[in-house]
């Protein structure tokens, strides 16, 4: 097995990462052309490219395991070049986003059965995660603005999909919010480029070398990177445009808030204080302590608007909002344990919401319940989807032993550890309260209550509850998501990885 | 063949298409497409001998530099040159199915290898007057090609489009007369090593700065550019609008450079750069609030005329290598533009033909129906709004780096409202591409419209995005003080 | 300035050159019918034209010099086919108005 | 010197007709009588201001290009003076029905 | 001598008045027929300034093209306009002046930064030296001619491509229809006219190599035998019937003057770089071949493009 992954990685080489974007770009160009009618064929074509960049990027996380260099550097003008790097950060989002878009792409393809317009959905569904590995693999600040601006432009198709005036007027929205990020964050990187030079990301930053005059700049520029990322992990003043792209179909609002665009504005906040201003460097400069002011207040925020919704998909993604700040507040207290319970929340936030996310589009497509309020004694009727959100459910709240709990339990102590715990344990024990105040409720009521009648039942249940291709992705995540707080000490776990990056982040 | 033939070839060989297809009018179509084929071959072999031999300069007739004209191919020449080709060769192919008139599609040709002479002489001319002449040139094949339609509406921006370039002209003309009476001669190299700091000479550069803006539609006098160049046919909007304007702005570029080097101050330069900022806004402002869409790619250029001229101001102030890499993104700038907006008027014409109009409001069932011309749309509104794999991208990198680096942040903000602008008018547009309207069958769009519409759309973004590297190395070979 | 001891013929056409020059520009922007602004155009022209031959003006006695010579004659004709095409457009613009 | 003299009177007699063609256009009341005076006087005057230049010619080829040139100045004006007395007269007639 | 001096100068004063008068009326005159009279008036006074500066070469081009040709370009655009006649200054005064202002400050520019050049260049180079040194290489002994077709043949070829372009453009535009009706006195005129202009025109060609003359004035006065025709009923101007003749005729002076350039630099010679022996020969063949397309493409350009009748 040993020689057989060296040999793979000889013969891939170092332009690995290369071959892991391209590899769902090309597919996802061939898409764009094939019939619509063919579901075979593109059928077949999205597993086979995704089966695929999962192989690359296990052969990958086994060389850089190994510590084998990947860089690939291609020059487009003088003194800026695109640069691809896989260290360890790069590479728990880069698993995390190919993993996941296996599995979506497998309940995407249940889920648009009978739709129009599959074939230009999944050539921009392809073009989106290759956007968000080449961002996960981006080796200097150029290249992350450079994927970061293309996410935008994959991602506004597949808002839009549904082509309906709300879903329009919601991308147009998007695109509004995400673009001036987008711009912001452009402007902030070549104003530090003109300060500091080439941007490569380096462990544990690169700018506490500047000139004390340079650091006023230096607090304005961090200010902008934070609200041009801060829009896609959906800070609370920037956050407006996540609950009415909901009106995107359900594998779209799953992929873009558990895995792609959500994470990748986190994602990004990790990169910029970790590896270009260096953690220590950016409490010198004190803009840690607002950052995590406004992270807090996310999480509080999000969480209590999560309560009054009774769209569950509002609803959950409500409750993105504020989960994807737990990261930004694990970055923002100075302090291992809480960088680690930050960085492996990005991963266990991932698993665990695109399980909910999916629980939600089986009801939507099976029962055609999109309220709250309708869905007394859905456990019943669809068993295994409800035990896998009720799994989600209490992995969000962060009961053990599921994901969350690990994250939660990693933020406290690191809350501890850095002496911050007079704001940051109430803040994490109220969102807890909240989450559980609008989580329980609809697990009782799916389980506890009587079933009342569905008028649009749409699948009958023969054999499963509802079609194969959706059922199995949620049980799949949740039992993941299970697996990742019960074992997190193995080597390969999230838990294990976040420690070995924060080991290099802390110098 | 020595290495300078090349230099006469790139501009007779579309004059003698153009003379070809006006006696045999049955394949002029056929003549039109080689002939603009053998150019861009021309172009690229000319690139070739200027980035192995250095700068070529070519004395007509063999008499030496004062008396006779010179041809003067540097790497900015070439590299317009070659980008000059490629549109034209672009829209010769796509021209090849426009016209369904047989009568206008004969008159069409001989006009448009005119107006590709033109734009080669005028880059290769190393001569001023020879510049005039190659100006007037231009400016009548391009109003005669705007008026080919005869509609009314063409006709009256064709005559505007005349009168605005004959006065342009004259104002040309009276700075040449200025710089023969005091240099007596008319060789732009002679001129730039004699030029003195005084009353005439800062005669000379007010009157051709006027001119050429006249003729560039720099803002307050852009009035006549959105008619003329939303109503004339779409090939030839497409090369009014990347080239025709370009042509103008190479020359001020020339001018500003080498010519009028000790003239040009940084307040100069700032004042030319406020001109640029107003075109911008204005431009994009308009472009958002235009109905039709060859209107808003018309109002589209004047805007992206104005990022141009907002390099001036930076490059004045700068020096040495961060100099030349600006001006090699000026440069990079310039051909994302053209490339791009010849794409987006080739896609508007096959939408106008499709649809019968180009009212943006109604045109989502087009769009849909034709799912490729909606797709160069996008690939050009990512280029025209300077999204990453666009060259404009770099290009407005290059602007901000500059602008930090000198400490002039005004210009970040206009960029910034300029490319919040652009993006609203590119994705008013794309918009419609979702809408629900039911899918029309699949319509008979001739393939070679769309293809070159396609190329120009995937050089303008992936081709400069990811390739522009040589061009900084093309245009080291620039002539005298041009930015270096 | 040199003495005007009588006018220097030189200086006078050039003044008349320049005055033209600037009529024309005036007319050519003022005026609002197109035929007007040709006519005006064809006077900027020739001002342009008398300055640089003023400025070839070399004396009674010397020959002048003939580049702008060659230049002017060069511009006369662009001139009058600019012209002519102009003037086409505009009666074509007038059938069309008719119909 | 005699050659010299006789040029002068001849050209003053020439002027002297010019004057009374263009007293006349100024003066006489409808076109018809302007034509009149024009043509008459001004040919007759042109003709002896020929002929005063006559004398100061280097060579025989520019006398016969002296008298082409009258000739073609007589022929001309007299066609026109045709041409817009017919369209004048047509037009006074053409008063009582469309013309 | 000085009584002499004294004379030229009332002269000039008296032409630049005359001149300056007749453009101030010609661009602010309300009427447009009148103002397009007085431009022709301009124009013919124009060709006499050109007379006075030792111009003759541009006299007879000024004459033929500038005032005779435009002039008579204009008569055919207003000879239908039967719409109102007056062109008022629609501006507010204070718009009409702010640009005088403006044009007058820009005149100003141009007079200062002549004048502080004018008076010194004098000296420092004789104008023309340059032409004068090579004219016995050029093939032809008037220096106005060596310029155009030798010293700068690539702009005379350029503005033949400029004649071309307007051609194309008029012809774009579509037929003509209304010939002229014929008068008989005219008719006979041009019986007698027609041929003269046309040995006049091969006169000043061949002149052209020697003393003032040349491509444009022969083919201006081939243009104007043309124009003689078609006002004299003949609805094709003499030119010939079967159309692509037309168009070569059209095509004929740039043609050849770019095969000869052509031809020339694939015999190793260089672009337009006539052998000194032979450049007369060449130029002479160039210049005979543009003053043909000259002539076809003014006559066409009165017309206003193709006659309607066997356009078909």
């Amino acid at each position: 097995m040993n020689e057989l992954l060296n040999v793979l990685t000889e013969a891939l080489g170092k332009n690995l990462p290369l071959w892991i974007v391209l590899s769902s770009f090309s597919v996802g160009l061939v898409i764009f052309f094939v019939q619509e009618s063919s579901h075979r064929l593109r059928t077949t074509l999205n597993l086979l490219a995704a089966v695929v960049k999962l192989a690359l990027v296990g052969v990958l996380l086994w060389g850089v395991y190994h510590g084998q260099v990947y860089e690939v550097r291609w020059v487009i003008a003088p003194n800026l070049e695109l640069l691809l790097h896989a260290d360890a950060l790069s590479m728990l989002f880069v698993t995390l986003s190919a993993l996941l878009w296996l599995v979506t792409t497998v309940y995407a393809i249940g889920y648009l059965e009978h739709s129009p317009h599959r074939s230009r959905f999944f050539g921009f569904f392809s073009l989106c995660v290759s956007a968000t590995v080449g961002l996960a693999l981006a080796g200097n600040l150029v290249t992350f603005v450079m994927f970061y601006e293309f996410l935008t432009l994959a991602t506004y198709p597949l808002v839009a999909h549904k082509g309906s005036d709300e879903a329009r007027k919601a991308a147009r929205l998007y695109l509004a919010y995400t673009f001036t990020g987008g711009l912001l964050l452009l402007v902030a990187v070549v104003w530090l480029k003109s300060i500091a030079g080439p941007l490569t990301f380096v462990q544990g930053g690169i700018l506490d070398t500047l000139p004390a005059e340079t650091h006023s700049a230096l607090r304005w520029i961090f200010l902008l990177m934070i609200v041009g990322l801060g829009v896609k992990a959906a800070l609370v003043p920037l956050h407006g445009w996540l609950p009415k792209a909901m009106v995107a179909p359900a594998p779209v609002s799953a992929l873009l808030h558990a895995v792609a665009v959500v994470k990748a504005g986190a994602f990004g906040i990790v990169r910029v204080v970790y590896d270009v201003y260096g953690v220590e460097f950016a409490d010198v400069l004190g803009v840690l302590v607002p950052l995590g002011i406004v992270a807090a207040f996310t999480i509080v925020y999000g969480s209590t608007l999560a309560l009054f919704q009774d769209e569950l998909k509002k609803r959950l993604a409500y409750s993105t909002v504020s989960q994807v700040s737990y990261i930004v507040l694990g970055t923002a207290i100075l302090g291992p344990l809480a960088t680690v319970g930050g960085i492996v929340h990005l991963v266990h936030q991932g698993l665990m919401k695109i399980t909910l996310f999916f629980a939600a589009g089986n009801y939507a497509e099976t029962l055609g319940i999109h309220r709250v309020s309708q869905m007394n004694g859905v456990g019943k009727r669809m068993p295994l989807t409800t035990l896998a959100f009720t799994l989600g459910a209490l992995g969000m709240i962060g009961i053990p032993p599921m994901a969350g709990f690990i994250s939660k339990w990693y933020l406290g102590l690191g809350a501890l550890e850095a002496g911050v715990l007079l704001w940051v344990m109430p803040v994490l024990i109220a969102s807890s309260l909240l989450n559980a105040a609008y989580f329980l409720p609809i697990l009782y009521r799916a389980w506890f209550l009587p079933a009342d009648s569905w008028p649009d039942e749409h699948i009958q249940a023969q054999r499963w509850e509802t079609h194969g291709m959706l059922l199995w992705p949620p049980v799949i995540t949740a039992s993941l998501a299970l697996l990742a707080g019960l074992f997190a000490s193995l080597p390969f776990s999230p838990l294990e990885w976040a420690q070995l990056i924060t080991a290099r982040e802390y110098k | 063949m020595n290495e300078a033939a090349s230099v006469v070839w790139v501009i007779s060989l579309p004059l003698l298409g153009a003379l070809l297809a006006t006696v045999w009018r049955q394949y002029a179509a056929t003549i039109g497409w080689v002939s603009s084929a053998l150019t861009a071959g021309c172009a690229v072999w000319l690139l070739w001998v200027v980035q192995r031999a250095g700068v070529q300069e070519l004395a007509l007739g063999g008499w030496e530099i004062g008396l006779g004209i010179s041809l003067y191919a540097d790497g900015l020449a070439a590299v317009m040159v070659l980008m000059s080709s490629l549109v034209v060769l672009g829209c010769s192919v796509y021209a090849r199915h426009y016209f369904r008139a047989q009568r206008q599609h004969e008159l069409f040709w001989p006009l448009w290898l005119l107006l590709a002479t033109a734009l080669n002489a005028l880059f290769l001319a190393g001569d001023l007057f020879n510049v005039y002449v190659t100006l007037e040139l231009l400016g009548i094949s391009a109003s005669a090609l705007t008026a080919l339609g005869a509609k009314r509406a063409a006709l009256r921006a064709a005559l505007r489009y005349l009168v605005v370039g004959l006065l342009g002209s004259m104002l040309y003309l009276m700075a040449i007369t200025l710089l023969y009476a005091a240099y007596g001669t008319l060789n732009a190299v002679q001129i730039a090593e004699a030029l003195q700091v005084d009353p005439l000479g800062w005669a000379a550069l007010l009157l051709m700065l006027a001119g050429l803006a006249l003729k560039m539609a720099l803002f307050p006098l852009h009035f006549w550019l959105p008619p003329a160049h939303s109503n004339a046919p779409a090939p030839v909007s497409a090369a009014l609008s990347a080239l025709v304007v370009k042509a103008a702005f190479y020359l001020v570029v020339r001018l500003w450079f080498e010519v009028f080097a000790p003239l040009t101050t940084p307040l100069l330069a700032n004042a030319l750069g406020a001109l640029g900022a107003m075109a911008v806004l204005w431009g994009s402002w308009s472009a958002l609030r235009a109905e039709r869409l060859k209107l808003l790619a018309a109002y589209s250029s004047v805007a992206q005329l104005g990022y141009l001229v907002m390099f001036f101001p930076l490059l004045a102030v700068l020096e040495g290598e961060a100099r030349q890499w600006l001006f090699g993104a000026m440069v990079l700038f310039a051909l994302s533009h053209a490339f791009a907006k010849s794409a987006l008027f080739l896609a508007a014409g096959i939408l106008l033909q499709y649809a019968g109009h180009d009212r943006i409001r109604e045109l989502s069932g087009t769009t849909q129906a034709l799912p490729l011309t909606t797709f160069v749309i996008a690939l050009a509104g990512i280029a025209l709004v300077g999204l990453p794999p666009s060259g404009a991208f770099l290009g407005k990198w290059y602007l901000l780096d500059a602008a930090f680096k000198t400490g002039q942040w005004w210009w970040v903000l206009v960029l910034v409202a300029g490319s919040l602008l652009a993006t609203a008018y590119v994705f008013r547009l794309l918009g419609h591409a979702f809408g629900h309207l039911p899918a029309v069958k699949r319509p008979v769009v001739a393939a070679t419209q769309e293809i070159p519409a396609l190329a120009l759309a995937l050089l303008a973004t992936f081709g400069l995005g990811l390739g522009a590297m040589s061009l900084w190395s093309w245009l080291a070979h620039t002539g005298t003080g041009a930015g270096l | 300035m040199v003495g005007l001891s009588a006018i220097n013929p030189q200086f006078l056409y050039v003044c008349a050159g320049i005055f033209l020059f600037a009529i024309g520009l005036w007319g050519t922007w003022l005026h609002a019918h197109y035929v007007r602004k040709i006519i005006s155009l064809n006077v900027m022209g020739a001002g342009v034209f008398l300055t640089l031959i003023a400025v070839a003006y070399r004396g009674e006695h010397l020959p002048p010099d003939p580049v702008p010579h060659a230049l002017v004659l060069t511009g006369i004709v662009v001139a009058v086919s600019a012209t002519a095409l102009a003037l086409v457009i505009i009666r074509r613009l007038e059938d069309a108005t008719d119909e | 010197m005699i050659l010299d003299a006789l040029s002068v009177l001849l050209l003053l007699l020439g002027l002297f007709f010019f004057v009374s063609g263009l007293l006349g256009l100024w003066r006489f009341p409808d076109t018809f009588a302007r034509l009149h005076a024009l043509t008459k006087a001004d040919n007759l005057g042109l003709g002896l201001v020929m002929t005063g230049l006559l004398f100061q010619v280097p060579d025989v080829l520019w006398a016969i290009k002296f008298i082409l040139v009258w000739l073609l100045a007589l022929v001309a004006s007299a066609v026109n003076a045709h041409l817009i007395a017919v369209f004048l007269h047509r037009q006074q007639e053409g008063h009582d029905e469309s013309a | 001598m000085n009584l002499l001096d004294g004379l030229w100068g009332v002269l000039d004063l008296l032409l630049v008045a005359v001149l300056l008068l007749l453009a101030m009326a010609a661009v602010l005159s309300s009427d447009r027929r009148r103002s397009m009279m007085l431009f022709i008036v301009f124009g013919l006074v124009l060709a006499l300034v050109w007379a006075r500066l030792h111009a003759p070469d541009i006299a007879l081009a000024e004459a033929a093209i500038g005032a005779g040709l435009g002039g008579a370009l204009l008569m055919a655009t207003l000879r239908r306009d039967t719409h109102q006649q007056t062109d008022q200054f629609p501006q507010h005064p204070v718009v009409l002046w702010g640009v005088g202002v403006l044009v007058m400050v820009l005149g100003t520019a141009i007079a200062w930064g002549l004048f502080s050049v004018l008076p010194t260049v004098e000296q420092t180079w004789r104008k023309g030296a340059a032409v004068d040194a090579q004219l016995a290489f050029s093939g032809v002994s008037h220096p106005v001619t060596a310029v155009l077709l030798n010293f700068r043949a690539w702009d005379t070829l350029l503005e033949l491509a400029v004649l071309l372009a307007a051609i194309f453009g008029i012809r774009a535009l579509g037929y003509v229809r209304s010939a002229y009706v014929t008068e008989v006195a005219f008719s006979q005129l041009a019986v007698w006219l027609v041929p003269l202009l046309i040995l006049m025109a091969g006169y000043v060609l061949w002149a052209g190599a020697h003393s003032p003359g040349g491509a444009f004035q022969a083919g201006a006065l081939l243009a104007g035998a043309g124009i003689l025709l078609r006002l004299a009923g003949y609805s094709h101007a003499g030119l010939p019937t079967t159309r692509w003749l037309v168009r070569l005729g059209l095509v004929a002076g740039t043609g050849v003057f770019l095969l000869v350039g052509l031809g020339l630099l694939g015999w190793g010679q260089g672009f337009l770089h006539y052998p000194i022996a032979y450049a007369k020969w060449w130029i002479l063949l160039i210049e005979m071949l543009a003053t043909v397309s000259i002539g076809m493409t003014l006559t066409l350009a009165f017309m206003g493009g193709i006659p309607q009748k066997e356009a078909a």
